[in-house]
């Protein structure tokens, strides 16, 4: 990969982190309503399997999206914005932290149905089937959301009509409160692709360049229209389930450990070693980046709030 | 004019839209070459071929889910739930998704997607085979509602129902799929929210659904010889509603009867009801008597079935009541 | 009397059930050790163990379906669901299995189970965490309905629920958890199906459910200032309806308000209206106002929730319009 | 085996033939309302496995359920009665086919939702373990209905809490119209068993014999507290989906084919062969379960109808 898109991917982790950093804090100031799930801990799943699609193809986030909708290249001011209840935000101030989407850049919607993407994400990859495009959708999902519904009916679909979407289990080792030991009997999420007769990939989802490969060969298969792949990434959220969460669920030396294998001083670490990049430049992007954050506050603060009457719009096309 | 049997004129709508969108598909149970549970696909598979009328697995999740996403990414598909019954299985899709999928998102997505499914008793299909579910989706803004009563406004009120941008829920009911209407030949849109006058008269209004519209118009012929006339108002389609024509009508007779045969409690006859009581309390000159189902699952055994459903009888007997 | 909040009120309910029969067992997300997602199941975890409060993987339909199973071979559980927008996942488990099988199979089934989940918005979770879906089950038959709006009526009712032989849907709403209340100690039970007057008055009935309750009071106490005299009627139990206290109270004061935090379009109050608009005609000496949501999924900004959501100043206008 | 149990089990098959022989007929003539799913071809499945059980264990049934409910211990009176939609009937003629139950042999209700009894199941699964009790149940469900919700989620909360269950698929190749091949793309719906970490067997399904003995093992698991088994039993279905299918989906080679296997005809020699009956033993048992099926039908000819009234009965307890 050359040098530029190495920092890239560095850029993109270190945005979702400062972004989400500054989420927790603004949460904390009661500054930003409604329940905050962040993506602390995991950027490199979301900016590593997103690095391998285009603007036009298509992606499915969750509760736990703000991450996903970075990398797909959603704009930081206009989520931030939605975050505050703005009118500039992306949703109007309608749809928060759970529902931010953006269509112009194929992100069909964070999703407060755990597994609802799982529905939807085969019917976009019907959908540039059926138009003849070579589109493929990434669908994102929680290691808890893989023993819902959605999960097994919408594979199970996708799996059949050999739809270009690239499943992503983000196994974040926790539903909830709930050790994936407790709600499923599987180690691997991906052992499931075999009830689909698809491939089935784990991947350190903490190692960007992992992420990026496993996601960038099952993008060529669906693109070659090869069908769908599961790809499991494993990783760990460093917050709560939401903001305010004690987890009492999880020790402390377990949390530790996880942050030991932080995905972006990791990464950062290699980009310096392979002499991609230096200390300082990785500073001045997390400087960059800072600014950048700062803007899209500024840019949510300063913004007005919706009319109460624009409640009634937006309802019917 | 030309007859067509209600699902006839479902089919003739459906085949004309998929000639004239290419975006328009078909997906569902045993929609193909089986020609769907009812047979109102038919042969369409035959000219559309498999990949424009889609047999599905016994997945309805993935059926509506997968409908939802291809709608928002510039398709229009038309999914069919075999019966209304299992919409039990695919809610979330419909209320939480498809519904407010525009809303959450600030009105920057459409949703363009019918659902066609059936409703009704009187096969002796039991309880889980056999309900009339409409109401509930009436109570989800972000939906359109549709039940038509005849074959040719099967034909227009589908059309229109694939061409609107929203997710449209499209009731049939059963018995009707062989009864036969004059249908108008070619392209023929009846445009959603305007009800129909099935039959005019001044001394009751019925309002009346799907096949109780049918047996309103049954009641108003057995009455007319007793010399009471009713007035037959089908709303057609429920979200969104024509108040106006219900509301003149009551403002003429004063007396109201509202049928369907969902189970009257919290039925959509409630909803009607409500409305009148509201806007047009001064009109009315008697109580507003519903008639719809009894309390009960549908029971499979004939006897049992047929006093469960209601039928012209039971409109006659609530006519009498108010005059 | 000894204060409870209405979560702790729920939880003194399961506590004593759970003391008594040894049948009686709770499942849902996160109702264990993290003790609910409101918080309400608490440390019931530490005193009846794992077994006995079981955390489930996210699978509603899963969720249910136990239960329903557990239910008919002898258990009395009582499951939760984290929120009723939830419910969409698992409506076949609950419409098609636990309302009818006890019907289906011809009364030989008891199917004593007990849903607990919390509606409503007003704390900003947007439109897939914040509806009042609870009309669509008072649409089936075999389904009973409660819905508390007061702490020592959360304990009473909760407790009649799980001791009743059949599918009870328990309607909690979030923003009432913390809401104190004087509650009894020990065994309580209120029987399912009495409405309860909560506060008197001669000019207009107010009908109203859940937090709309606590509007309601408010609503009356600001009229009263006014000289405008409000009888609050809080029915608790949806299905079955105390029919009788709401048509002697719309009797005594000839004017009816009916107010919901669902959305009004096909909610409980349409069912109400037209319950009194057929029974209670005569004795109305105006329209039947209903208060309830805007016709629009519920919005996450503040300003815009608040819009969609009806609070009491929507109670005092419609009393306005009617007197 | 003793020869008892092994004549007993050809018994049973034969009944559920006769039976549901009879119910297609009766049909026919219109003496039977509503929808009606044969059980033809797939005796071996349900006999096999029911022998297996005790009368208080559980079984939840399908729409095809006629032979379940037969080889669990059901009345065939009470079964005949219900069909004609008699007040005698086992639902007193509010359930029909598609419904019918006796709580007082196990029977949890055939279901007419596909995968229905795959929610309720585990619940029963749990019943028995939370009161102490060895009681195991069977679910039977069809190739069609592993792609639903209920599989999934059904089978993956009994497999985390070790819960006796038994869950039969019995694949007869279609669901409904669409072959198997079309709606999933594993050949065998037990590789699905591994999703969920639990044993996953085929069996051939018309060889009562390999039933019995692949459920019996999965049953000494469920009672031993080592939780579900995942059974597949090929076979197939002679009628169509329903009374009245034409069954334009399949070839008449492929039903002749599967005739051939026929369950009982292989079963009877098989037996005649190991000297375990006579084939005029086998004909005598015909002979009364012919019997028993026309003295089914007399009861349910001669019983009164329910009175219309009792539509509002049974509604709540
Ligand atoms: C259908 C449904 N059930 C329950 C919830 C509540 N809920 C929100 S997030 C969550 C946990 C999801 O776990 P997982 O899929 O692993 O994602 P993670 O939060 O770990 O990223 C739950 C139970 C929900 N939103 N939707
Ligand atoms: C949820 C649901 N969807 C669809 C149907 C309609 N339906 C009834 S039986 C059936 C086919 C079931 O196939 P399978 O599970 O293989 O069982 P088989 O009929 O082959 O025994 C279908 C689609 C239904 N009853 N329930
Ligand atoms: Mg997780
Ligand atoms: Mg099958």
């Amino acid at each position: 990969m050359e040098k530029e898109k190495l920092v890239d991917l560095y850029r993109q982790m270190v945005r979702v982190r400062q972004f989400e950093t500054k989420v927790s804090e603004l949460f904390a100031q009661g500054k930003i309503p409604g329940f905050v799930h962040l993506y602390i801990g995991e950027e490199a799943t979301a900016v590593g399997a997103c690095a391998n699609l285009r603007p036009d193809d298509y992606i499915t986030s969750t509760h736990r999206g703000h991450g996903h909708c970075l990398a797909k290249g959603g704009d930081m001011k206009l989520m931030m914005a939605e975050l505050f209840g703005k009118k500039t935000g992306y949703c109007k101030g309608k749809g928060g932290s759970m529902h931010i989407a953006d269509m112009d850049v194929g992100i069909l919607g964070a999703n407060g149905i755990v597994g609802g993407g799982l529905g939807i994400a085969p019917g976009a990859g019907l959908s540039a089937k059926l138009r003849g495009t070579d589109q493929v959708t990434a669908c994102f999902f929680g290691d808890g959301a893989s023993n819902q519904t959605t999960f097994h009916e919408g594979i199970n679909i996708a799996s059949i009509w050999r739809l270009p979407v690239i499943f992503i289990c983000e196994n974040n080792q926790y539903g909830i409160s709930l050790h994936q030991s407790k709600h499923q009997r599987v180690a691997d999420v991906a052992d499931r692709a075999v009830a689909y007769g698809i491939p089935g990939v784990v991947v350190d989802g903490n190692d960007v360049m992992a992420v990026y490969e496993a996601v960038g060969e099952a993008v060529k298969r669906a693109r070659a229209g090869e069908g769908p792949t599961l790809i499991e990434a494993k990783t760990y959220r460093w917050h709560g389930h939401f903001e305010g969460d004690p987890t009492v669920y999880r020790s402390e030396k377990e949390l530790a450990e996880w942050k030991e294998r932080c995905p972006i001083l990791r990464f950062g670490k290699h980009l310096v070693e392979m002499g991609v990049a230096t200390e300082q430049e990785l500073d001045t992007i997390k400087a960059e980046v800072d600014n950048e954050v700062e803007e899209a506050v500024r840019f949510a603060e300063e913004s007005p709030l919706p009319v109460p009457e624009e409640a009634l719009e937006d309802i019917y096309a | 004019m030309r007859q067509l049997s209600y699902s006839e004129a479902i089919r003739e709508a459906l085949r004309l839209e998929m000639r004239r969108d290419s975006n328009v598909f078909i997906l569902g149970e045993d929609v193909g070459q089986f020609g769907g549970c009812f047979g109102v696909t038919g042969d369409l598979w035959k000219e559309f071929g498999e990949d424009r009328v889609r047999d599905t697995p016994i997945s309805e999740t993935a059926i509506i889910g997968t409908a939802v996403g291809a709608a928002v990414t510039g398709m229009r598909p038309v999914a069919e739930i075999m019966f209304c019954d299992f919409l039990t299985v695919c809610m979330d899709q419909l209320v939480n998704q498809a519904a407010k999928m525009r809303y959450m998102f600030g009105g920057k997505a459409v949703v363009p997607l019918t659902v066609r499914t059936p409703v009704g008793g009187g096969i002796s299909a039991a309880a889980q085979h056999s309900q009339s579910l409409e109401a509930w989706f009436t109570h989800v803004p972000g939906l359109k509602v549709v039940m038509p009563s005849t074959a040719a406004d099967a034909k227009g009120l589908l059309t229109a129902a694939i061409r609107d941008d929203n997710p449209v829920m499209f009731f049939e009911h059963k018995l009707l799929y062989p009864v036969k209407g004059d249908v108008p030949e070619g392209e023929y849109v009846i445009p959603l929210g305007q009800a129909d006058v099935k039959r005019e008269g001044s001394d009751v209004t019925v309002i009346a659904t799907s096949i109780m519209v049918n047996r309103a118009l049954e009641a108003a012929e057995a009455l007319a010889a007793e010399g009471i006339s009713l007035e037959v108002i089908d709303p057609r389609t429920l979200v969104p509603l024509d108040e106006e024509t219900i509301l003149a009508s009551v403002e003429k007779t004063g007396r109201v009867v509202i049928a369907h045969e969902a189970v009257t409690r919290s039925g959509f006859g409630a909803e009607i009801a409500a409305i009148i009581a509201e806007k047009a309390l001064d009109y009315l000159d008697a109580p507003i008597k519903r008639v719809g189902s009894k309390p009960a699952p549908i029971p499979f055994s004939g006897v049992l079935e047929q006093f469960v459903l209601p039928g012209s009888q039971d409109i006659i007997a609530a006519v009498k009541e108010l005059v």
